[in-house]
């Protein structure tokens, strides 16, 4: 117990004294704690920014897997029986995942904002509609057509829903955009946090020589700097991310029909992510003054 | 201690030392002068390892430091104490924490009312100034700062870069003194300087060899002082 | 001309001589360039995300403006009465802007997705459908409706759009927001450079000093200095302008109904915005390293 | 041309120097001397405005340093040179920029071929050392070039703080030399010194004021040398 006790108070005041060596908090100090700070606030927003977009991908990705409507309009005699032939020929038709007929109450409700709820499905002559769900190869939509035009006159395959693949296209371009940007923005808390410690190290300069021509070796010189970044791009980028991460809880958030950014947040487990942010960044720091430290050095005989 | 052999040293132009040998045995006192940009502080760091010869061999307690690596160069420094000639401190350290600072640095570290440092502070006449900053320091105090910092850690040769260039007579006198106390306890010394005066009076309380630097070569310097 | 000439020769003999006695380009440089470079990056995006929440709020703020409809479900003699009754009763009603019955054709644009092109309006029991805009006070939606059920039987109001009015409010905060963090990003380019700049002429204390012995006044030391900060904020801010700007062109756009992100874009004159990043920056470089120069010079006498 | 007139000046804590009084007339040659740490360097600082005195007035040529504001501090430097006793350069010009900076700063750029700098550093023995930067230096070519600096711009008043401290005697009296060859010329010289030798060797050849600083104030030292 003595023993590890006077270890640790040793430690404890070996500690001090190889802090006491690095002056303290000058203008380059502050920089890096600056700019460890405001990149882990940016860096929590293109997190949040890239998971939306990623969730924004997958339900447009879901959407256009149920895309397509065949749509029957027959006198009200026929639609029960043309029906079942459409949905036939659909279950035939290869590239096509499942074909379902919407009940009246789903059709109601599709037509409910334009008829008000008291629209009487059965009497009027509304269309059957079918909900097409593709596989993923999807289907040959010019050849379905005319099948359908052969088989089943009242039929008409309105794949509208269509235009939404070039959108899917986007939205896993913006996931890729989000990360992206994620990944530049890491790279720039990496460069600027290296070049805060560079700047340092360079002002620095007579403190490193002089602590290297009375005896100091390279690891205790290195380490009263490395400890000192790493602490400051933890303390800096851990406000950051708290201040991020309070921003994105904070952003007004319209419901699902609010568009995408008010989607800008975290769900479920995500909101743990930003914690590697400061994590990542003091790992940066690290690396990144140890590097600088041990070429500074090197120069020095 | 510390063995020049043959070394020739060039900083990038013409050699400015060469087929030059030195040995500081145990306990020897030596000067070392000639003109200025001859290579006094280029021999010293040769001699504690901070230039490495560009041809032939120094050995520093034995090791030749072509073979010792960067820790070892450091620990070898903890057995010199070197007096620069251009001083520099911790700017933000008290004088009397910087000149323990060999001691923090080798991890025993000393507190600034430690009875030695207080000793030695009085010796270089520092004692009032032990809590100034080293910017607050006249260039004779910088100076006298500078060995009591070279010889805090009790290093077994002290290498001093004209350490008396600012410094009244008087005070050079009493810094003169310390150093051959410490060599009478068994510690090498080795002082460059360029003040003739300063050898003349050394050579009455010590038994201490005069080289000089002349064609990139050291002689002795003995007879016409 | 040739007095012009050698001024001009002069002048420029003299910046070079000026610019020689500052150090050339160190890590603390860099950093500055490196900091305007992101941060104008970054500028560009908040400002496009400002300007787009702005257009939001502005089309969803247009769309509550006509956001209520009247639906008339009437045998079909009595429609057109029924209508012209509600339309009178509509324009006394305090709060209601105007008041429009939709022509078929808008009828028929708006139920095409369900029942395609060839609907023939006119022939289903389709309900008339009537626009209504509000003023900004809006009206008493339950006395409407009182009045409505009392003169119009088969009158029924719809203001089911109101939904939106939390939306639009959405909206006008994330403009706020992306204004925000314009402002936001904006001091954090101002404290950066500031930050590097101090860095810079922290290192350089040494030249400072000696220049000020040699004879130099503080103006000439100070110029020295803020036009070289000055010229890397410009050029690096400059360099993340251009940057910023491509990322932004090349975001992949989907078109008007592919949500918010895509619209992250400029529209028109707004394209020139961007200009101005490096221009201020270049302004916050000259103004801090101004003050930090003359801070650093008050110290030496 | 610099006149102190019962001036006193303290760094915070007790009076360094008190009601001091000190004229340089126009091609008058001073030394200045006493113990390490007695206010020789703080009073060179009063004398080229770099510190205000805490009592007393301060004169430079004929203006009170309290009346002048920065730029007139800055162009009143432009008349005097000063050898700093610890002599700082700008690190990434070469040694012969540096030797011109006083030039530079004043809009007069010269090149770095020209006529009176080539002869300037040949007369310092630099002309070998003209393209270095001043880290390669030694400490007596630094010094060296810190005098070739202060006499560049032929300003009206030398003030040197130790300016020999770190080179032979031959230099120094190289050195010594050229102050009094300007001084010859008409130029105030002050000259801060430990070396009693260089003083010596300058009553031979120059009629000089030897000044120490003592009890705070100064005396006249002609006597005891
Ligand atoms: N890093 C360097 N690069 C190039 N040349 C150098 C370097 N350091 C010193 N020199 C040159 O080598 C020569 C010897 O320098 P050194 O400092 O050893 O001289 P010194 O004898 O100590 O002189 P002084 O008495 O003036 O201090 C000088 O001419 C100097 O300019
Ligand atoms: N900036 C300062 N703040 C506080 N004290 C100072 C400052 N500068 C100098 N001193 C103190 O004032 C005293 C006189 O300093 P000064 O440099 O004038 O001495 P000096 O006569 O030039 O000595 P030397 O011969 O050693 O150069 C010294 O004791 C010094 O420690
Ligand atoms: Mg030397
Ligand atoms: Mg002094």
């Amino acid at each position: 117990m003595k023993v590890s006790l006077d270890t640790l108070r040793a430690l404890g005041r070996g500690d001090k004294a190889g802090d006491r060596v690095v002056p303290p908090t000058g203008f380059t100090a502050r920089l890096t704690v600056f700019v460890a700070a405001a990149m882990a606030f940016l860096a929590v927003f293109a997190l949040a920014l890239s998971l939306a977009a990623g969730r924004l991908a997958t339900s447009w990705g879901e959407e256009l897997a149920r895309a397509s409507t065949v749509r029957i309009s027959a006198p009200s005699g026929q639609v029960a029986t043309q029906t079942e032939a459409a949905l036939r020929l659909l279950q035939q038709t290869p590239g096509v995942a499942s074909a379902r007929a919407l009940s009246e109450a789903e059709q109601q409700a599709l037509l409910e904002p334009w008829f008000g709820p008291d629209l009487p499905v059965t009497e009027l002559p509304v269309p059957q509609l079918i909900e097409v769900t593709e596989t993923p190869e999807g289907y040959d939509a010019a050849g379905l057509r005319l099948r359908l035009q052969a088989e089943v006159p009242g039929a008409v395959l309105d794949d509208h829903a269509r235009w939404r693949k070039p959108l899917v296209a986007a939205a896993a371009r913006l996931k890729l955009l989000g990360w992206l940007s994620g990944l530049l923005i890491a790279a720039a808390v990496g460069a600027m946090v290296t070049l805060a410690a560079n700047a340092a190290l360079a002002a620095n300069a007579q403190v490193i020589a002089v602590l290297r021509l009375v005896g100091a070796t390279d690891a205790y010189i290195a380490r009263a700097f490395v400890r000192r970044f790493t602490l400051r791009a933890l303390s800096g980028a851990a406000v950051g991310t708290v201040l991020g991460v309070a921003a994105v809880a904070l952003l007004p958030s319209g419901g699902e029909t609010a568009g995408f950014l008010t989607g800008l947040s975290f769900r479920g487990w995500h909101w743990a992510l930003p914690v590697l942010v400061p994590v990542l960044s003091a790992a940066v720091a690290f690396a990144s003054t140890a590097v600088a430290a041990r070429r500074v050095l090197g120069g020095l005989s | 201690m510390i063995e020049l052999d043959n070394v020739a040293y060039s900083y990038g132009g013409g050699e400015l030392l060469s087929e030059l040998s030195l040995q500081l045995a145990p306990g020897s006192f030596h000067f070392l002068t000639g003109p200025s940009g001859t290579g006094k502080t280029t021999l010293l760091k040769l001699c504690y390892g901070a230039l490495r010869p560009t041809a032939g061999q120094a050995r520093l307690f034995g090791t030749d430091v072509r073979e010792m690596d960067r820790d070892a160069v450091a620990m070898s420094r903890r057995r010199i104490g070197v007096v620069h000639q251009d001083c520099q401190f911790l700017d933000h350290l008290s004088l009397a924490e910087n000149v323990a600072l060999p001691l923090t640095v080798a991890g025993e570290p000393i507190s600034p009312q430690d009875q030695n440092l207080r000793e030695l502070l009085g010796w270089v006449g520092l004692t009032s100034r032990a809590n100034a900053l080293p910017p607050e320091l006249s260039g004779g105090e910088r100076q006298r700062a500078a060995l009591a910092r070279a010889v805090i850690s009790s290093p077994e040769v002290v290498l001093a870069d004209e350490p008396t260039g600012n410094v009244d007579w008087e005070m050079s006198q009493r810094l003169l003194r310390l150093l051959v106390e410490l060599n009478r306890m068994g510690v090498t010394v080795l002082i460059a300087t360029h003040d003739l005066q300063l050898i003349r009076a050394a050579k009455s309380q010590v038994q201490a060899r005069v080289l000089r630097i002349v064609n990139r070569k050291l002689q002795s310097a003995g007879v016409d002082l």
